[in-house]
């Protein structure tokens, strides 16, 4: 297993994501001799997992079973342990094509936050490409570091534990892209420039009020950047559901001659009929953050 | 609607009275009455003291009971908070507040108030003033939702109703958002002196916001399924009296007859308004509206009445009761006749000047039924929660004729946060508000009954033949 | 015919819209004598308008034929002469219902621009509230008048011709709404408030750009207004339309025991299939403008 | 990807290159060629003069020609403008513009570029002045996308392909939008090193897109409805020579037979091969794409071979070419036969990595056939127009099993113009991207076959009756 190579069988230091139900997942770091407990019962990682096929179905110790699943950027992103907000899928998504990220780009990232986005990047620059990432919280920065080389991808990054605004990214003219996710991303515009290659390259800002967008478009277009381009996107999720409408009853239809036009073959007048439907949840996320998108122009 | 001074009852709050209770975006429609218990957001107490008070006051909540609180009381001291730049400093150990649960209860028991409590939080807190800006107000709201104990009492209206309902209970409105249901009442084109159907199991609200756009003019029919007009939303409003006066009621399953020409609402033939009074009756409970209606008193009351001494007198008592039953029944039958009558000849005309359908019905066969009481160039407006059944309507409407302007459409709702350097669209938003069928009726020639009304278009416009609408 | 009135017949002077097809119509002035040139012919106002019935059907010269509809504001708000941007009525609505607008009402607004908001409040506040409407522009201010006149509303309304950010409104304490739409509403925030009754109101700006938001916002919570609720509603159209799916040809299913899970009953192996759907337009509305509400508390 | 300067082939535009032209918001793929007309919005030039200069690189259009221009010109100095207030001073008499089309006209015959006649037309306004800033910039605007002729050639990427045939021709792409085109090949999990089945209808933007992501690595195969896998989108993309290698393309007309182990692909049965060839001669007029592929040049030489002349000759040569032909098809035939083999053998083992599907299909039958060959625990996503097919192919999954993680969605998608005083939405935006389905797939229990595989939720969660997920 790794982040950026898919395997068959689980194998004893693998980290596997257990699906538990719709919408409810945790990563398991596996180690021959060890358990993990799950509202199912218990699962005995030597006999449950090692050797298993991942996909597989694990009964665990109260009869009830779970899936074990190969770990992805995707499903790290909804079981990571949250020690920051992270980014979500959609957005990342939207970065990864915005920024024109694939095998081999070069990627200046700040901050690390959770990792959630690092991973993502990860994934889609491997085999050849290399992830810069600045963290200024200490804690954080060890912490995702220990956690790429455990998804074995610590060859593929550099963790910095710096101020992106003071220090910038420690590299310069290498980038294809540069993302921040920071309070005071235009603080950092200059540092992103010049991390990226002289060539030219893609950056992008997240931030989640409007007045950080103005300044960073603005120091964006004064660092002599184009295509300034702020985006959002939201994702919408639709439930599948099979509802039942009943039907009115206007009472002993007189007129039997001309059948009123709300008759239904098949149907009883007093009756219902079942629909596959979709219904939107009750509340969604109605913002996560803006995107700003800039190219910077050859230099 | 002059200004007629603070003397106006309309801004004083009476016995009586239906208001809401408002703390942040939480609302509660209740009726002012002596001595009742009221229990809002988990808080008990009763609104007597809030009698002769003004509208839109603002209480505390003191041991149970309200007490006027000074304007501009409410405000947190926004400007006087020390923001950090970033949350670099912050390390999460779990023990920033030196308050403990404990010490809170001790603050609440000695009397402290709300916005007290949370300056105590933060002064406590090790961490506030490190945090950003942005952190400090979600912390502060968080704090400010478990702590403060405020509550402001609002003159209903069909803004703050709709809010509520969508907010409190979307189930039992159909999920009609607010929005949405503002756009039924525009589409519709309701206003005074227009004579309106009204087809809905949004519990009343959808009604009583027709009525209060006719201001008491003009005529608003209720069209009910089985089981009676859900009207408790209605009341909420809070309209005055003689609003009802505008109000009829007409039970669906009369529809088919008297559009046949065969209800008969003559003395002499009871059967249809019994029928009406028997289903009532029988479909009681699979109306958990109507349920909800009966108080608690009430149900406490019949099952208490039964006691096993003197069962003799008891026997005596129930053939009186039963006697002084069907007397009571016939009235109100006879009652019931009238008004039934009365409806009845205001359908007939067949010249209702606007239909807002928004149920739990499939909306199809109610549109296509009560369609036909409209008169031509009259508009209509049908709410589902969902999309499908509205696209059969369409696909009906355009095969019957009789229609045009016909729109699908949902409406999309974003609020925002407006604040120095914190300006965006709220983290959380409403999944849909239902989706909306609007149209106007026209004339359908009537020369060529039946045969071939399909091409309601004009020539020139022909459709392609995948397209069913261009 | 009146705005605020439904009748059954067409007369003479008064003001109906012809629908010539979806998304198709056009108001006419109906003239005993004058005729009104379609695309499908000429209609003769004195045979084929007057006397007959709102939602008639009417032949043109040309054998192609038209609707006649009684005028509703809604109606007006896409058939009437643009002199300035307009407000539409997904936006109308909302404000109708969120300014508490009922019959009885009295309301303040500027400017009033071509008139479409302005309709659709009388409509609502008739037979006993009152518009104020004020329009800097006075050619506009003068046609505006006229119109409401033609449309027999002219009772409910005063138009005044002046500078709503320097003047006001003209009239004080009276209101129960108020409603901006100018490029600086910030500057006339004071005089709404002037114009409202001391018991309380409700006020709502109409502003496309969030920096107008912004300054308004600051100038109501400045002049004590609450409940400062900033909103946007997007109306999005479904068109409903049978599309065709073709199925795939998977080649001969050799294995006839086991009927592979796409066999569809009745339909062959290589056809299509028939849907009911509905479909986005290409593009739709993505911004008209940001509604800002606010209440004023009793003074 | 190191930093190898200026002399890097990659950043130079070179003969053959695929580039892509870019004005504003507008685009358009084209192959480099020496002497070709291109036509961009309604202009018409060479790029010969590209040829060597540097990709990003903006040109003016003089006389049919591009010319090199300095950066920075481009931009428009709106620092300069002086605008009004408000517009209460704009009276419209349709005379503000005192030039005149003809006016327009000469200033072009003059040679004046696009950015000297828009300056001459705001000089020429009366109004401009007068008018608010907002209203100053649309009309720069306006008058921009009509006299402008510059033209930037880009090097092409999946970003600038997908948003190119999402603004030009979404018809030719099912209508999927650049941002779920994003979320497809996120949620699959398309990466360097895996083998990825692609079926799609959308000229080959997805393959394209997925094979860049790859980056060379791996394999990916195109499964393809009759009449040949549409590529022209993929070519457009320029991507080097050697990504090719890891493309490998199956008809699905011999997905059953590959799926019971019946399809023959040794040299002795050519009638599979075969078969599908002269299904693609079939089906070529149903292939719209296909058919686009074939360029006017070709066309007029099929056409014009027909001379009256020495029939002899002709006859005796037709012949000749009849061998060739044979001969030729013979071979090409061997090369299908051998290519087939291959393709066959990687699906067999049915371990695909992943699954992406976005075609004019019904996306049911589509994807319950080809999951088949994913490995368990692998990604899948399915791209329609439309959500009902989706619904169906929800509900399949759940009620076969095999699958976790199901998700129905679509993106929202929202533009801003961020300026000094003029932030907000763009006024326009895309109606709809399309819908997807994603999911993972599991390991199902071939122990017991058939039978009772409804209930592939643990068991503590059980759904509610009217609930097909919860």
């Amino acid at each position: 297993m790794s982040f950026v190579e898919y395997s068959d069988f689980i194998q004893d230091g693998d980290v596997a994501v257990v699906y538990l139900g719709h919408d409810s997942m945790m990563p398991v770091k596996v180690q021959q001799g060890a358990q993990t407990q799950t509202r199912y019962g218990v699962i005995r990682h030597s006999t449950d997992l090692i050797g298993q096929r991942y996909g597989s179905k694990v009964t665990c110790s109260k009869g009830g079973w779970v899936h074990v699943l190969h770990p992805t950027p995707e499903l790290w992103t909804v079981t990571l342990p949250h020690r920051t907000q992270i980014l979500y899928t959609t957005d990342i998504a939207t970065i990864t094509m915005m920024l024109e990220l694939k095998p081999g780009s070069v990627v200046c990232e700040s901050g690390t936050g959770s990792g959630s986005l690092s991973h993502a990047i990860l994934r889609t620059v491997a085999p050849t490409g290399h992830l810069h990432t600045v963290e200024f919280h200490q804690q954080r920065a060890e912490k995702v570091a220990e956690e790429f080389k455990e998804h074995r991808v610590g060859h593929l990054v550099t963790v910095r534990n710096q101020d992106v605004c003071k220090d910038g990214f420690g590299v310069t003219g290498v980038a294809d892209a540069v993302f921040l996710d920071i309070p005071s991303p235009w603080e950092a515009v200059g540092h992103a420039k010049a991390a990226l290659k002289r060539q030219g390259g893609r950056v992008c800002s997240f931030s989640p009020c409007i007045e950080q967008v103005q300044k960073t478009c603005e120091a964006l277009a004064h660092q002599g950047f184009e295509e300034i381009s702020p985006l959002e996107v939201l994702l919408r999720v639709h439930d599948v559901r099979t509802v039942s409408l009943p039907l009115p009853d206007f009472g002993p239809d007189a007129s039997s001659a001309q059948t009123p036009p709300d008759a239904r073959e098949g149907t009883p007048r007093y009756g219902s009929v079942a629909l596959k439907t979709t219904t939107a949840p009750r509340e969604m996320p109605g913002h996560t953050g803006y995107l700003t998108f800039a190219t910077k122009p050859r230099t | 609607m002059a200004d007629n001074g603070d003397d106006d009852p309309q801004y004083t709050i009476k016995e009586g009275d239906h208001v809401v209770l408002k703390r942040g975006d939480i609302f509660k429609a209740i009726q002012v009455l002596p001595k009742k218990k009221v229990i809002f957001e988990k808080q008990w107490f009763f609104l007597d003291n809030a009698v002769g008070q003004l509208y839109s006051s603002t209480f505390e909540i003191v041991s149970g009971n309200l007490q006027p609180k000074k304007p501009k009381d409410t405000e947190g001291s926004s400007d006087a908070k020390e923001a950090g730049t970033d949350n670099r400093h912050i390390v999460d150990d779990g023990k920033s507040q030196k308050l403990t649960r404990d010490d809170i209860e001790t603050l609440k028991e000695q009397g402290l108030k709300g916005q007290e409590i949370i300056q105590q939080l933060i002064d406590n807190s090790s961490t506030f003033r490190d945090k950003t800006e942005y952190a400090q107000d979600k912390y502060i709201k968080k704090k400010k939702k478990k702590y403060e104990n405020t509550v402001t009492i609002l003159k209903p209206s069909c803004r703050i109703l709709a809010m509520m309902y969508h907010g409190r209970e979307p189930g039992k409105i159909c999920h009609l958002r607010y929005d949405a249901l503002a756009q039924m009442l525009t589409l519709a084109n309701i206003h005074a002196g227009s004579k309106v159907l009204v087809f809905e199991t949004c519990a009343g609200l959808v009604l009583g916001s027709v009525m209060e756009r006719m201001g008491g003019y003009g005529s608003v029919i209720q069209m009910y399924p089985g089981g009676g007009p859900g009207r408790a939303g209605m009341e909420s409003f809070g309209l005055p009296a003689h609003f009802h006066d505008m109000l009829h009621d007409f039970p669906i399953c009369h529809v088919n007859a008297l559009l046949a020409g065969t209800l008969d609402t003559t003395a002499k033939d009871q059967s249809a308004v019994e029928k009406q009074s028997n289903m009532a009756a029988d479909e009681e409970q699979n109306q958990p509206e109507v349920k909800q209606q009966v108080s608690p008193e009430e149900k406490s009351m019949e099952t208490n009445t039964g006691d096993d001494a003197a069962l003799d007198q008891e026997t005596k008592e129930r053939d009186q009761r039963r006697e002084a039953k069907a007397e009571e029944k016939k009235v109100k039958l006879e009652e019931k006749r009238k008004k039934l009558a009365a409806v009845a000849s205001l359908l007939e005309g067949r010249n209702a000047d606007g239909l807002i359908i928004a149920s739990r019905f499939h909306p199809c066969p109610v549109l296509m039924g009560l369609l036909k009481f409209l008169s031509p160039s009259r508009p209509f407006v049908v709410h589902s929660q969902y999309k499908e059944p509205l696209i059969e309507c369409y696909t009906k409407l355009r095969e019957q004729g009789g229609t045009v302007n016909l729109r699908l459409t949902d409406t999309w709702l974003r609020h925002y946060q407006v604040l120095p350097n914190r300006t965006h669209p709220l983290l959380l938003m409403s999944g849909g508000g239902g989706y909306l069928l609007s149209g106007t009726t026209v004339a359908t020639d009537r020369a060529k009954p039946g045969g071939s009304q399909r091409s309601e278009e004009p020539a020139p416009k022909r459709q392609k033949l995948t397209d069913t609408e261009g």
